[in-house]
């Protein structure tokens, strides 16, 4: 196990027992810049009134579900916030609404799969450097493997030794860590040197599974080394430890040395979505005693004595939130459903008869215009 | 296998049989069938992502951990192949899994394991290790809910060798087709129409009960829902309640129309539809499915085997289109709605030949 | 994607397009058009399991490691759900991935990333992220072959919306289909009758050559290998040989049998059915699939709905049984035989209404 | 890495980096009599001759294929001569031969599946412990898992404290840890404590592909620790060495442990199978590098060293198995194929109607009475 260097280092980093196979290469990244730190503050705020909304416009009928990501803002605005977006590309799971905002991607496109409008999303997933949302537990864990190698074979051909090769970034869960898919992803991108960063949300619960009876062993990360490949496990509800594990693995995959692992220990908060009935699995007490502390508090906090931000800048943030949640909430309720034509249109690059006379039957039968 | 687990069950055995009729929701239903085959053989067992502390996501396995233990009803880790794997091996050392795979789009990384494994164990075994696997898969759409949740897999499992498929209809047909497949000896694919759970019904259940079955014996074969003259309306799952709706309505337009619910996918009750449509003439095969290489292929082809002569128009097949399915609204433009079902039925009792 | 690759894969172009006429094995014809789909776009990549060095069990991409380099044809580990999510990532990076699965029955493994996956980013995507992946699985039974090496896939995949399947029947078919499929913008399941690799053919390399299609346009569509008047016979892949075997000795007695080689599974050339049928007025459509479910029913069905006033009988099926694919000497007894098909067509001349 | 205890440690074991997460338990088992030494020689004899005859009964047209193990006779005989038949339970692949003769299998109905008389073979699995061969790499490891599981199921209730519950052995091969399958079943079992022994060969090459190129990080048993599972690299040419660490598996498993995976490093000197041809992608020269001593020849060195046998018991043993041989060969040759009716007989334990037309359209159309 490789322990974080930063000073920033949370308590849950360096847990992982044993000794890795293989260090992560490269020395540790600069540090971030107050401007920088503050700049989390604000995306983690964002978030988190975003995250807390959304719940409130599913209770008032606006959205039919949301899955919150309550807890895990540090685990996904760090991550998201290392990625470079001209070259990298990320591919979330149902849960990574923090990723994307801290990416920059367009929230009310994002926003929009929770509207039903479309599955997978709005945004441009090529613009937006963002994987569609992804339903299938694990399910695009061997994409981000098969980009990545992609990089690899761009670069064989020696015009990408000037460093624009792109890294992969997976995000999946504890429980996503139980398929088969995410093996054979880590022994591809092992076997191949993948530049893929394997970034595990352990939140403690897959639904009502917990993780001491989801994933054996005890630690995601301790799989890594029989794959020979270095792995992280950090205090996901550090944001800025997350910043800095994020960057080193990246940098170690952008330079050429293969895949690497991050399990950001946090905790899922809330219900697993807005169906979810926690109590039924776990009780108050339980959630209090496993959470720890909140991770956007905890950060307020540190920036407060570390005197990299005030009071004011705090009501700012929030102030902000505020108005971009307002935002996001008009252009949810603008969106209206998407032209039936789309179920047909969509389907192919190249359609086919059979699809076409479809349509139009469905046009002449359905279609109430 | 032990027979103390065989004692424990017994134990569990705490209800007289039930008599008389039960306004339950299917989803009652199911947990009631779960419950009593739970007791009655102490061989069965439940599980699957969610089943246990929880219930399951849907509430059919609600209360069945905490009445049977955490050895009959059980959690897994959330992989579906590891599911169905294991259950083979369940199956191989005696026992009789009822597993559950949470939706029927996680099905599909079980299907290896399914049609290799489940699905042919008896006969690579010759008849030696018996698959009493009875698979539980949430299906069908209409519940507005995230991608790979409404899903209809009904054709690619009915087309494997080795598998049963059946579907509910309503509550009765829920309780009675559930604790019938549960105490089979061969894997059966039970598969839920999802957006009935919460829908209410009489289950009676009086063991003689004719409603069983036409012939008063156990729930095999199509069921006719509505008797009808001048054309036989086929479906399954959650379509078997939308035909029936059709149904009243074309009546006030003085068209008579049978409803079939087919209940077996595989085997499909061929004579049954036979003897409807030697009947009606005429007949509409609806279902959730995209149309392209869907079971109403199937259906209708076998009515045009056994009716050929008699049949006034070719089957009309209404369905879902050959298309992933779709979000939010755009499902009632998918799945198959009063309207399209009506047009089918005009188009079959106007047909003209020539 | 860089353009290196694009000038490395142009500089291995180094011959000039075919002209004429050769006789290939099949195994020959498709290993030329994978060398030349490779040749002409360097975003092509070929993989799988014992697809480099070794050039594949069934050497089809033999000697193509050696030509275009290790990243261009390369060996994956052993599992075949890896292969298809690689695809599906390398595809969203602009590559057009061409991957095999060493045997039909081992897809299934990587049904999940087919059908959830390959089959729906394009949709999913809103069009962003198209899946030009060519799937390529030896197919079919016939060759003696250990269990699961011998299935026929393509209802499965011919029921999956934003799939489409093709089966060439020959080496020319085999050429062209390939080079075809290779070159489209949507995911294509290639499915190789490997009891045909070694079968030789003549292959007409002339890229106007209206063989390619009826029409003399690119490869899509059904295609007629031999005109009659009595009774069509529909087939793909392996069965097409064996329906020519069967025309051949039926217009011995007299009977004059359109044999349709169908192979697009999907989209199914629906007009190119009921132009034979409606001329033939008989039709039987033969498959090594097991029966219930088959595509056979669909192509059936088909049929039927464009066809009901001249078909003179019900469409016939003649296809494997609903039984799991068989060792050894029964293979014969399962796919279908001569007489088989020589009864089927019996049952429609004979078929009298009444 | 646990390391073997046994002197007949080979020099396979032990060779794993880094320590286990948790140790076998249980002291090590009894020293082999000489008479088990002599008994193991035998088996490998009679499993070297059989194989090497199956060869050239393909040759000739008696067979189609075939599988061969040579190579590979320490590492099956050893482990499945530690399998107490009275409760355990195997699970196959296509190549385990050796395995199902040191376990007492009938040869015959054995090999009848190289005949192509019936996939699976038409020995009685529950007879003979032994599940059907498996023609699916990975297919039946969880089948291990779910069979166990039913152990600790039937355990639970009370009655089987007596140690009558058996223990799984599921074997897999270098090729096979690749698959997803392979992964969820030892999280599966390492979570549910499930008495199962993974047993892979690792021979080297999967088809033409060798270990590097499959197994990330160069070892199915460093996997292990990921789950926090025990493992056991050992020489599986040492047949002394495969014997006592199963037994040391099977004695942790059976004493509710959980799994355990046991990597015997071997290597597969034939063909993949009689269909393939090595010299695509590996020259002579390395199989004489890579194969190592013979492990039967090794074996033989041995005990004549030791004093535990002679020349005359090498020859009586050569003889024994070609008896042995000859009276497979004629049960093979004198095998038929099976009647037509089992194709519909066997699919199911309740027969359909749909079934039971097709059998008899068959019967009319196809029987050759
Ligand atoms: C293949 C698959 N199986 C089951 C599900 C249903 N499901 C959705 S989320 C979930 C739990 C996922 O847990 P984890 O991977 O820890 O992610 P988290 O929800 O905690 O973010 C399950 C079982 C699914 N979406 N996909
Ligand atoms: C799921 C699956 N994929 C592919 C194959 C084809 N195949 C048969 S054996 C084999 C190699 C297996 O290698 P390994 O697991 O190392 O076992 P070994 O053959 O060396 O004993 C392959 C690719 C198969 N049988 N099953
Ligand atoms: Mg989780
Ligand atoms: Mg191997």
């Amino acid at each position: 196990m490789d322990t974080m260097p930063s000073p920033a280092t949370g308590s849950g980093a360096g847990q992982l027992p044993g000794p890795l196979s293989r260090q992560l290469s490269g020395a540790p990244a600069e540090p971030l810049t107050d401007d920088q730190l503050r700049e989390l503050y604000s995306l983690m705020v964002a978030v988190r009134h975003l995250d807390t909304s959304a719940i409130a416009w599913q209770r008032q009928g606006l959205i039919p579900g949301y899955a919150p990501e309550l807890g895990q803002e540090a685990a996904q605005v760090g991550s998201g916030y290392a990625v470079d977006t001209t070259r990298d590309f990320v591919f979330p799971t149902y849960r990574e609404m923090g990723v994307a905002r801290a990416m920059g991607v367009d929230m009310v496109a994002y926003m929009s799969t929770h509207k039903a409008t479309w599955h997978g999303g709005l945004y441009n997933p090529l613009e937006s450097r963002l994987a569609p949302i992804q339903a299938v537990v694990g399910g695009s864990v061997l994409h981000a493997v098969g980009w990545a190698h992609g990089q690899t074979l761009s670069g064989i051909a020696g015009t990408n030794t000037d460093g624009t090769a792109g890294v992969a970034m997976t995000y999946f869960g504890d429980g996503a860590s139980s398929q088969g898919d995410v093996h054979e992803a880590m022994n591809f991108a092992a076997v191949m040197r993948a530049p893929v960063v394997f970034f595990v949300q352990n939140n403690g619960w897959a639904i009502s599974v917990p993780t001491e009876r989801q994933v054996a062993g005890g630690s995601v990360a301790a799989r890594a080394a029989g794959y020979g490949m270095p792995a992280l496990q950090i205090d996901g509800n550090d944001v800025v430890a997350v910043v800095e594990a994020t960057r080193r693995a990246f940098a170690h995959a952008r330079a050429g040395n293969g895949p690497v692992l991050i399990e950001a220990m946090t905790y899922r908060r809330g219900p697993h979505s807005t169906s979810d009935d926690p109590g039924r699995y776990r009780s108050l007490n339980d959630e209090r005693d496993d959470a720890g502390e909140d991770p956007v508090e905890r950060f307020r906090k540190r920036l407060l004595a570390d005197g990299v931000a005030d009071e004011s800048f705090f009501a700012e943030a929030l102030a902000a939130a505020k108005t971009e949640e307002e935002h996001i909430r008009a252009g949810i309720q603008a969106l209206g459903p998407r032209p039936g034509m789309e179920m047909f249109d969509l389907v192919f690059q190249e359609t086919t008869p059979a699809l076409q006379a479809q349509a139009a039957s469905w046009r002449e039968e359905s279609e109430h215009v | 296998m032990s027979n103390a687990i065989l004692e424990s069950g017994a134990a569990m055995a705490d209800r007289a049989p039930r008599h008389g009729v039960e306004e339950l929701s299917m989803q009652q239903a199911l947990n009631l069938a779960l419950d009593e085959v739970l007791a009655e053989n102490p061989k069965t067992l439940v599980f699957g992502e969610d089943c246990g502390r929880l219930g399951g996501v849907f509430r059919i396995t609600d209360g069945l951990q905490a009445k049977y233990g955490t050895g009959r009803v059980f959690d897994t880790p959330l992989a579906e192949s590891g599911i169905l794997g294991m259950s083979a091996g369940l199956a191989m050392a005696g026992f009789h899994p009822i597993p559950e795979v949470q939706f029927d789009g996680f099905a599909y990384p079980a299907i290896n394991q399914i049609v290799c494994q489940i699905a042919r164990m008896n006969y690579r075994s010759r008849g030696t290790m018996p698959m009493p696997v009875t698979l539980r898969v949430p299906s069908f759409g209409g519940i507005r809910a995230p991608e790979h949740h409404g899903e209809s897999l009904e054709a690619l499992f009915a087309h494997v060798p080795g598998l049963k498929v059946v579907s509910p209809s309503n509550p009765h047909e829920a309780y009675h087709l559930l604790k019938y497949a549960a105490t089979r000896p061969d894997p059966v694919i039970f598969m839920e129409p999802k957006s009935r759970y919460w829908q209410k019904g009489e289950v009676t259940f009086d063991s003689a009960d004719p409603a069983g079955s036409a012939a008063g014996g156990p729930p095999t074969g199509a069921k006719v829902m509505r008797e009808g003259r001048h054309v036989t309306l086929i479906a399954w799952g959650a379509m078997v309640a939308r035909c029936l709706q059709v149904a009243g309505l074309a009546a006030e337009d003085g068209i008579d129309v049978e409803v079939l619910d087919l209940r077996w996918l595989k085997p499909i009750d061929a004579a049954a539809l036979a003897a409807s449509v030697r009947k009606t003439r005429r007949a509409v095969v609806v279902h959730e499915a995209p149309l392209t290489s869907g079971l109403g292929a199937e259906v209708a082809q076998l009515i045009t085997q056994s009716c050929f002569d008699t049949l006034k128009a070719p089957v009309e097949r209404i369905t879902g289109f050959d298309v992933p399915y779709p979000s939010g609204d755009l499902e009632d433009e998918y799945i198959p709605n009063i309207d399209r079902i009506l047009f089918g039925i005009q188009r079959v009792l106007e047909y003209r030949r020539g």
